[in-house]
């Protein structure tokens, strides 16, 4: 157990290390994401109280495609050279790869958020620091959900024809429950009505979203990667 | 016990057969080349014996135990197509990062004296990304020998090298063979392949046809193997 | 003997349903608040509860599949994966239809609906890639871990009406608040039967033509490799 | 010139052909486009008036990534087994080459379009029978422009690593003029207060992009695939 | 006229050189083996006379023309390491279409009988996808010898087949010699190589140090040209 998450955490450095010095896919994500902010405000343009209505929603659709480009990325950095092989040889369980992959995700992901989050504010004239704590609380959950879902199916996709069409198929139809409670939460931050018990409620949904498929991927991974 | 005791091995891709009870066993210390035909079944074997495919049916066992047993992955080496190494990791980043997955006691000394020993000791910071085709060779060969492991499967290693990285190859081979390593290895360049091995199996549609010690006859003659107990052209 | 096995059920079903719909449309009374297109609620809720029954279904097989790494179990719940999809879409078209009489529209964007529509989505995504695929152990593996993955979703259309914090548009639970006239209930559960039966039906002849896939690719396999 | 044509039918033909024989990529984007508009829907849970005000823009974005996704393998397509070199070693001049790629993926961006548009006319509640032909019209026109633009960028970006990343961050900024003119001309078609020197003005903007980057695409290939 | 002219030939990958003044003819009718070691740049010259790259500086003549002239184009076949046939067309589908765009007059007809000469016919129909890695293989050959070009390509076409497939690419190969066609192919395979070549040449870090007639030695061993003209180990 103890020497699987020392693994996860050697292969989470190991690719955050590569993707901090290449900076492809975060600059690629990051900008992708910035670019949808600019489509979406040509695509609507609303007055203010309908921007507040649909902030949490935009800000999630952003999120979640700027986290598919990033977990796409995930096992498929493996491929060239064939480093997936030598990974699922080499002694180290698949939970714990699986788990590696996911954490580095999740950072990743974060820093697009982070990156992205005072455009999505200064954009949109939205102010998002009143609520930092709460709102960083949900991103962070939500973001765990999308990162572990979606490590999970680029596992499942990595051999696949078409990976990068297939990926986002299966993963959003999946993380919808997840992307209402997160939506949800978040308009309701940003528009400064929120009650505690709705709250407690939404982030219930998201501990529990991400403790299932958490535990359903950590268990199912070694079925997937060695066939 | 035995270093590879294959015993009856179907693999199935859908219904098609690759393996259709395959057996095989090496004794420790042997070297083995796997020939047989396109499509014969090599790399689905190889591949199966490296832990990263399992059997339909039958049993695979590395140094006694099933090749996904985590004691027995620390013992194994694999060398495929692939080179197996990160373009954007340095050569030492790359060997400290698989010593710490293969679970060593001190991947930093390991991956020092696995780059001294392919030549790479001088370059050793450089990106492998920005290695020659040659240099990332010796690279996934300090890999694959990083852990010195017990069992090593290698799959076409000779293929696309030329003269000067085939003799690196050759000699950490024998190097390993010194050690008492068992080596199994699949090829095409029966030539090569013959001056290394002490064992030769035959695979023909998924079964080994022929197994045992590697005889003058096969030295002699690259396609005696192939004409004694292979299908007719 | 499959063969029996799908004249059985095709017959048993078709003239159950005949039987049914006529007491449906001859012999029930209109319902009090919205008259003849109530009608509709003996296909719209018996179709869905068959496909959750078949994913259900699929659900054990894939896990099965698994466990046991035995083609039969990945050819089930195909299967029945194909034929719950396709009484999803008649849950779906039946609503709507229903929808855009009593609502004025063809959708409204409430929680029951999305979650249905996902679900229809996440299971059409689950036979998109499994043709991607083309080595057959990875695709039954991969379609397996996919299946209980998309699994999860259908509790979350159960609960979309029964949870204490959501207003929906679409009818609370009448079921098993004795919301049912009890002139209805029989041709209501005989509905759920004749969806299951012809499901049922389905799904073997679906399973028939697994498996004679697999023998030709074998085949053709063994003739290309001589 | 008659032979370059004909070279890029045959060429655009093999791509249809394979492609409705696996139906793989349609299928994939074609959902793609569903679970996006589902999400859309979620994301901004409108009225009935505002969802006419951006029907147009909700249609483009849906159009725009799902031609990101067809164009991305049109070019990709080639890569296994290198047929791409294939190709380019044929005495086919490189523009015909490209032309082929770029009608192909019209004709199927189109039928993912025909697909998705009564869906969105059901779900959103939005009625474009009325408008059918100048609708089809607009829609063709900002079709080509996006294949046109994308087959562009897919060829520049095939040997590219992290392909499917660097396409949408290139693509979609290029196509900004091009998406703005087809989506102010399908609101103000989809909510029927279109005046006539309006839509002449819109169907310029729209020829105008469509003419300049054909003529540039078609001019300056042959630099970007031999290089 | 020279079938293959190459006149001080540079080529950069950035700032490194990988062709540095390479220089080489061919006579019509010969077939000459590029040698080198990894990394020399045989891929790249070959790629630069089937026309997919440019040379940086110098000049290649196919023929007497520039690789990238359509006339030219129509006459040469090029193999290289992708079988270069789509994987969702039928044999004969794929065929047909690269006799389209090799404005052959009929395509069709050349399908047919290049299926024949590589012994597909009895599967012509079957997607190429299907095919087992020798088949494909044999499609590639049918593919690259469609239009019964003047002058051949080919980069490491030996590579991976096993003696069957082997013997096909060479009697399709001395048919093509025995018609008049030039061959330019690079290998590590050196005995296999020399048996065909009537010419060799030896690419060494971009230039060409040795070009001149196959001879006795080099048949008898392999390594002698290494030895004679190439660096030291
Ligand atoms: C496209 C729109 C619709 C969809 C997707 C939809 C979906 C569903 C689903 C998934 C169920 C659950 C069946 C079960 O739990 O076994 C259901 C049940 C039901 N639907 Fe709909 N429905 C739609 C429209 C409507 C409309 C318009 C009405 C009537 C005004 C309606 C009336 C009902 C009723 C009465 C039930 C039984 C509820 C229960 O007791 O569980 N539905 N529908
Ligand atoms: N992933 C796969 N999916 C489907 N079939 C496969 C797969 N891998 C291998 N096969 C089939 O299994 C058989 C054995 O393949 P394998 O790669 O083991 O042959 P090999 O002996 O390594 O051949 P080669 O000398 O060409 O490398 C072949 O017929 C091949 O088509
Ligand atoms: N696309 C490229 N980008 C950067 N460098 C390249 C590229 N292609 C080749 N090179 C470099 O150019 C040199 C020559 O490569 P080339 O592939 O031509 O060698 P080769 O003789 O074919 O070697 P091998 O025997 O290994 O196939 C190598 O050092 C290689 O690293
Ligand atoms: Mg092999
Ligand atoms: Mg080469």
């Amino acid at each position: 157990m103890k020497r699987g998450l020392l693994a996860a955490l050697s292969i989470a450095r190991k690719d955050l290390k590569t993707e901090l010095r290449t900076k492809e896919s975060l600059n690629a994500s990051a900008s992708f994401a910035l670019v949808i902010l600019v489509l979406f405000s040509f695509a609507f343009d609303l007055d203010r109280e309908s921007i507040y209505a649909i902030s949490g929603g935009l800000l999630w659709l952003v999120y979640s495609f700027a986290g598919a480009l990033i977990v796409n990325r995930s096992f498929a950095r493996e491929l060239p050279n064939d480093c997936l092989d030598v990974l699922i040889a080499s002694p180290t369980p698949a939970w714990s790869l699986f788990l590696g992959k996911a954490i580095a995700a999740f950072f990743l992901l974060l820093i697009v958020e982070a990156i992205s989050l005072p455009v999505f504010g200064l954009f949109y004239n939205i102010s998002w620091t009143g609520v930092f704590w709460p709102l960083l609380l949900t991103i962070s959950l939500a973001t765990w959900g999308i990162t572990v879902v979606g490590a999970a199916f680029s596992a499942v996709t990595v051999n696949v024809r078409l990976r990068e069409l297939m990926l986002p198929v299966l993963l959003y139809p999946v993380l919808i429950p997840l992307l209402i409670g997160g939506m949800g939460m978040t308009t309701q931050l940003l528009s400064g009505n929120m009650a505690a018990a709705d709250r407690n409620q939404y982030l219930r949904q998201l501990i529990a979203f991400d403790a299932i498929y958490t535990a359903l991927a950590v268990y199912l991974i070694e079925f997937v990667l060695v066939v | 016990m035995l270093a590879v005791a294959v015993d009856r091995v179907w693999k199935y891709f859908g219904d098609y057969p690759a393996l259709r009870g395959a057996s095989l066993s090496v004794e420790p210390g042997a070297c083995l080349a796997l020939l047989g035909r396109n499509g014969a079944g090599k790399t689905t074997l190889l591949r199966i014996l490296a832990g990263l495919s399992k059997p339909g049916q039958g049993e695979a066992l590395i140094l006694g135990a099933p090749s996904r047993d985590e004691g027995v992955r620390k013992r194994i080496g694999y060398l495929g197509h692939g080179i197996g190494v990160y373009d954007d990791l340095s050569a030492v980043e790359n060997l400290r990062l698989f010593g710490r997955l293969m679970e060593m006691e001190n991947p930093a000394r390991a991956a020092d004296s696995a780059l001294e020993r392919v030549g790479l000791a001088n370059v050793k910071d450089g990106l492998a990304r920005e290695f020659s085709r040659g240099m990332r060779q010796r690279l996934a060969i300090a890999r694959a020998f990083l852990h010195d492991p017990d069992v090593l499967f290698l799959d076409e290693p000779f293929t696309s090298l030329d003269d000067r990285a085939i003799a690196v190859l050759q000699r950490i081979l024998s190097e390993a063979q010194a050690r008492g390593a068992t080596i199994v290895m699949s090829t095409h360049q029966i030539r090569e392949a013959m001056e290394l091995a002490s064992q030769v199996a035959l695979l023909e549609r998924g079964r080994i046809v022929h197994a045992g010690e590697r005889t003058a006859e096969m030295l002699a003659d690259p396609t005696w193997l192939y004409r004694t107990f292979g299908e007719a052209q | 003997m499959r063969e029996k096995a799908v004249y059985a059920c095709a017959i048993a079903g078709i003239a159950l349903m005949v039987w049914n719909l006529h007491t449906i449309f001859m012999g029930l009374p209109n319902d009090a608040l919205q008259g003849f297109i109530f009608r509709i609620i003996f296909i719209h809720v018996p179709a869905t509860i068959a496909a959750y029954c078949f994913y259900t279904v699929a659900l054990v097989t894939s896990i099965l599949f698994l466990a046991r790494r035995n083609f039969v179990y990945d050819s089930i719940s195909v299967a029945c994966i194909e034929v719950a999809t396709v009484l999803i879409l008649v849950n779906l078209v039946t609503g709507s239809i229903w929808g855009r009489n009593q609502w004025g529209v063809w959708w409204a964007w409430d929680l029951r609906l999305t979650t249905q529509l996902m679900c229809f989505l996440l299971y059409l995504g689950y036979l998109l890639v499994r043709p991607a695929i083309t080595e057959p152990t990875q695709r039954a593996t991969l379609s397996a871990f996919i299946a209980i993955f998309a699994y999860a979703d259908i509790p979350l259309v159960v609960m979309a009406i029964r949870l204490p914090n959501v207003r929906t548009q679409h009818p609370g639970p009448v079921l098993e608040t004795g919301g049912l006239a009890p002139v209805y209930v029989a041709p209501f559960v005989i509905g759920i039967f004749v969806m299951l039966l012809i499901g049922t039906a389905l799904i073997l002849v679906r399973l028939q033509q697994e498996s004679e896939q697999r023998e030709i690719d074998s085949l053709r396999r063994e003739l290309h490799a001589l």
